[in-house]
C-alpha cells in the first residue's frame, strides 16, 4: 500500500516535485507517466528513502518514510537505472550479499529467485559477463529477495529487447498476484499501457491526472493527457 | 546597499567610529615600564589587533559550524548562504590575524613563525581548514549536493581544530607559550575589549556585504534560468 | 546500527578486492613509487639514519596510501551506482561506514606493512627490536586517519574533482591530529627516546571523536 | 629586524588595507553581477517571454 499527500522536493527556488498525491492499493501495478524531468525518478527515490522530501507526507504500509525510513526499508524492493550489482562477484554471491543485508541467510532464497527470473544456470558466473537484459532481470531478483510488500521500479523496461520486456512483464504480473503493491515509472506509455491497473500522470512535479486502465481506453486517455498538460 | 536597508549605513558609521577610537587607544596605552614580559613595548600593541582579528575569525567559523548544523536539520537554503558568507569573511579575518600574529612574533622573538606558539598554531590550523572549505564550495556544482557536502565538512572541520590543538600541544617538542599575565592591567583589558567589539562589528558588516553579494548572484542565477526556461 | 550489516559489507568489500585486486595493486605501486622517490633523493649514507627523517618518509607514504585507498572504495561504489544498494538496506548508514572502514583498514594496514618492508630493503635500514612498536603506531595512526578519511571520501564521492578535493580536505583535519603525532611517536621509537605514550595518548581520543562524528553525520553523508 | 614602530605600522596598514581591499572586491563583484542581471532581464523583456 502506498499513500502520498502533496509530496514536494525543492532546493532554493528549483522545485523537482511540486505536489504529488497518490493512493496505490495492494495487488495493483500503478504506472507513473510523464516527460523526462517531470520528477518521476525523484518520486521513486523519495519513496525508496534515498532522497528526503521537502514537504508533504508519504506512507508505505502505514509507515511514514520521513519519520521512520529504517522501518520502511525492509518493506520495499527497488529497481533503479543502476543495477546495484557488483560485476566482479557472481550472481549468487551478489544475491547472498544482498540477503545478508536483509537478514536472509543461505543460498535457498537466492537460488529460488534466480530460477524465477530464469538465471539459475548462470548462478556462478560473474555478473560482469551478463548482458544488459540479464542484469536487469537479476536486479529484479535482488529486489524481491527479502519478500518486500512494495516494489518501486524506475523505468524497469527501458533498454530491454522484446523478449526481455515480455519476461519482466510476466514476472511483475506474478508478483502482483502474490499481493505486491507495484509502482512503475515509464515514458513509453503505449507499450506498457496493458501492464498497469491504473495510470497517474506527472507534469512539472505534480500529479495532474489519474485513470484506471481499460484495454481500449488508451487513445482517449492520451487526448486527455495532451489537453491537461498543454495549459500547464 | 538596497534603499530599504536601515542597518547598513548605521553599522558602517558605528564601526568606523569605534575603529578610530580603538586605534587611538591602542597608541595611547602605555605599557607598565617595570614589567619585562615583552621585548618591544611598541610592537606589543600589534596584540590589540591580532587578538580581536583572531577572535572574529573564530566567531566567523563558529557561525559556519552552527549554520551548517541548522542547515542539515532544516535544509533551508538560507542557512547554507549564511555558512558560505561567514566562511568567506572568516578566511579574510583569519588571514589578517596570521599576518599580524607573524609580525608580532617577529617583533617579540625575531622569527616570523614559531610552531610552538599554541595560539599561532591553532589559528593556522583554522585558516587551513577553512581554505579547504572555500575550495570545496568553489567546485561550482552549486545546488543542494554541494551545500550538504559543505555543511558536513563545516562541522567536521570545526571539530578538528580543538582536536589538532590538543594532539599537538602534548608533543614533547612543544612548551607552553612564553609570557606571564602581569601585563593584563584593567586599562589593557579595556582596550582589548574595545578591539574585540570593533572587530565583531567589522565581521557583521563584512558578512552583510558578502550576503548581499550572494543574494545578487542568486537573482542572476534565477534570471538566467527563467531565460532558459521561458 | 546493525553490526551484521557492517560485517557483511566488510566481507563483500574484501571478497571484491581479492577478486579484482584493483585496489591492492594501485596502493602497492603507490607505496613503492613514493619510497623510490625518497630513496632517489636521499643518499643512504647520510640521510636515512636520522629517525625523524625515516618517520617522515614512512608517514608520507602511509598518508597517500590511506587517501588513495579510502578514495577508491567509495569512488568505485559511487561510479557503479552500487552504494545506493547499501543505503537501501536496513541497518543504518553507520553500519556502511564501519563495514567499509574495516575492509579499507585491512587493505591499508597490509600495504603499510609492506611499505615498512620496502623501506627496510630500499634504505637497508634495520628497524631492530622496535619494529613491533613501530608497526603498532602505524596501526593506530592508520585507523585514526581512515576513521575520518572514510567520512571525507564518502562525502566527496560524487564531486567532479573528488581526488583533489579529498587530499585538500583531509590534510588540515588529519595533519595535526593524526599524522604529526604519529610521526613524532615513530621518530621517538626509532630514536630510542621513549615518549611514545604521550603521542598515542593524543591520537586515541582524536580517533574516538572522529568515529563519533561519523556516527552522527554518516546518514547525511550517504544522502544523494 | 624592523623596529617596533615599523612592525606596528606595517601590521596596522596591512590589517586595514586587507579589510578595505575585501570590501572593494565585494563591491566590484556586486556591480558586475548587477550589470549581468540587467542584461539578462533586458533579454527577457526583448524576447517577449513571460
Amino acid at each position: 500500500m502506498i499513500e502520498t499527500l502533496e509530496v514536494t522536493r525543492q532546493f532554493g527556488h528549483r522545485a523537482a516535485l511540486a505536489g504529488v498525491t497518490l493512493s496505490i492499493p495492494p495487488r495493483t501495478i500503478r504506472l507513473i507517466v510523464g516527460p523526462n524531468g517531470a520528477g518521476k525518478t525523484t518520486l521513486v527515490r523519495i519513496l525508496a528513502t534515498l532522497t528526503r522530501p521537502t514537504g508533504g507526507t508519504a506512507r508505505i504500509d502505514g509507515v511514514d518514510i520521513a519519520e521512520d525510513p529504517e522501518a520502511v526499508r525492509p518493506l520495499i524492493g527497488v529497481v533503479l537505472h543502476e543495477s546495484l550489482l557488483y560485476p566482479e562477484l557472481t550472481a549468487l554471491e551478489n544475491l547472498e550479499f544482498c540477503g545478508s543485508l536483509y537478514g536472509v541467510a543461505g543460498e535457498a532464497r537466492p537460488r529460488e529467485v534466480l530460477r524465477l527470473v530464469g538465471l539459475l544456470p548462470r548462478a556462478t558466473d560473474a555478473v560482469g559477463t551478463f548482458s544488459m537484459g540479464m542484469r536487469k532481470r537479476l536486479s529484479f531478483a535482488r529486489a524481491i529477495l527479502h519478500r518486500p510488500k512494495v516494489l518501486l521500479l524506475d523505468e524497469p523496461l527501458a533498454g530491454l529487447d522484446r523478449e526481455g520486456a515480455r519476461m519482466v512483464a510476466a514476472f511483475l504480473r506474478r508478483q502482483r498476484e502474490e499481493g505486491m503493491t507495484i509502482l512503475m515509472t515509464t515514458h513509453t506509455l503505449e507499450r506498457d499501457w496493458a501492464l498497469g491497473d491504473a495510470v497517474s500522470v506527472l507534469h512539472r512535479g505534480r500529479t495532474v491526472l489519474e485513470r484506471t486502465v481499460s484495454p481500449e481506453g488508451l487513445p482517449s486517455f492520451l487526448a486527455d493527457v495532451e489537453a491537461r498538460t498543454q495549459e500547464g | 546597499m538596497k534603499e530599504g536597508d536601515r542597518w547598513g549605513p548605521m553599522l558602517s558609521v558605528a564601526w568606523l567610529g569605534a575603529g578610530l577610537v580603538h586605534v587611538a587607544l591602542a597608541f595611547l596605552w602605555a605599557p607598565d615600564p617595570r614589567s619585562t614580559s615583552w621585548a618591544d613595548p611598541i610592537a606589543f600593541r600589534i596584540f590589540f589587533f591580532h587578538v580581536p582579528l583572531a577572535w572574529s575569525g573564530y566567531l566567523a567559523f563558529g557561525i559556519v559550524f552552527a549554520a551548517s548544523i541548522v542547515f542539515l536539520r532544516t535544509r533551508n537554503a538560507r542557512w547554507d548562504h549564511l555558512a558560505v558568507a561567514s566562511a568567506g569573511v572568516g578566511v579574510v579575518l583569519i588571514s589578517l590575524a596570521l599576518v599580524t600574529g607573524a609580525l608580532w612574533q617577529e617583533a617579540e622573538t625575531g622569527e616570523y613563525w614559531r610552531w610552538d606558539d599554541a595560539r599561532l598554531f591553532t589559528t593556522f590550523v583554522l585558516w587551513l581548514v577553512y581554505l579547504a572549505y572555500v575550495a570545496l564550495r568553489s567546485t561550482g556544482e552549486g545546488g543542494e549536493g554541494e551545500a550538504r557536502m559543505a555543511a558536513i565538512y563545516g562541522i567536521v572541520a570545526f571539530a578538528s581544530v580543538p582536536i589538532s590543538f590538543f594532539s599537538v600541544r602534548l608533543l614533547p617538542a612543544l612548551h607552553p607559550p612564553p609570557g606571564s599575565r602581569e601585563y593584563m592591567t584593567p586599562v589593557f583589558v579595556a582596550v582589548l575589549l574595545v578591539g574585540v567589539v570593533v572587530f565583531t562589528l567589522l565581521y557583521l558588516l563584512l558578512l552583510r556585504h558578502r550576503l548581499a553579494l550572494l543574494k545578487q548572484a542568486l537573482t542572476l542565477e534565477e534570471a538566467k534560468q527563467s531565460l532558459e526556461g521561458a | 546500527m546493525n553490526s551484521g550489516k557492517a560485517w557483511s559489507i566488510a566481507k563483500k568489500d574484501l571478497r571484491s578486492e581479492l577478486r579484482s585486486r584493483e585496489g591492492a595493486t594501485t596502493l602497492v605501486f603507490l607505496s613503492l613509487l613514493i619510497l623510490f622517490v625518497f630513496r632517489g633523493i636521499l643518499d643512504p649514507r647520510l640521510g636515512a639514519r636520522d629517525p625523524a627523517l625515516v618517520a617522515g618518509i614512512l608517514w608520507a607514504t602511509f598518508f597517500f596510501v590511506g587517501t588513495v585507498g579510502v578514495a577508491g572504495t567509495y569512488g568505485r561504489e559511487r561510479d557503479r551506482g552500487t552504494l545506493e544498494g547499501l543505503v537501501l538496506a536496513p541497518g543504518g548508514a553507520f553500519a556502511v561506514y564501519l563495514g567499509k572502514l574495516a575492509a579499507t583498514a585491512a587493505l591499508t594496514v597490509a600495504v603499510n606493512s609492506l611499505s615498512l618492508l620496502f623501506l627496510g630493503v630500499l634504505f637497508n635500514y634495520d628497524f631492530g627490536g622496535v619494529i613491533v612498536l613501530v608497526w603498532l603506531v602505524m596501526l593506530a595512526g592508520t585507523l585514526g586517519f581512515l576513521s575520518i578519511g572514510s567520512v571525507i571520501a564518502a562525502l566527496v564521492r560524487g564531486a567532479r574533482s573528488r581526488d583533489a578535493l579529498i587530499t585538500i580536505l583531509l590534510i588540515p583535519i588529519t595533519l595535526f591530529s593524526i599524522v604529526m603525532p604519529s610521526v613524532s611517536a615513530t621518530a621517538a621509537l626509532l630514536g630510542g627516546s621513549g615518549t611514545l605514550t604521550s603521542n598515542l595518548y593524543t591520537m586515541v581520543p582524536a580517533t574516538v571523536v572522529f568515529v563519533a562524528l561519523a556516527y552522527l553525520l554518516f546518514p547525511f553523508v550517504l544522502e544523494e | 629586524m624592523p623596529s617596533g614602530f615599523e612592525s606596528l605600522s606595517i601590521a596596522l596598514a596591512l590589517t586595514y588595507v586587507g579589510i578595505f581591499g575585501y570590501v572593494l572586491y565585494l563591491h566590484v563583484v556586486q556591480r558586475r553581477l548587477q550589470r549581468e542581471v540587467a542584461i539578462v532581464q533586458e533579454a527577457l523583456r526583448a524576447g517577449g517571454k513571460k
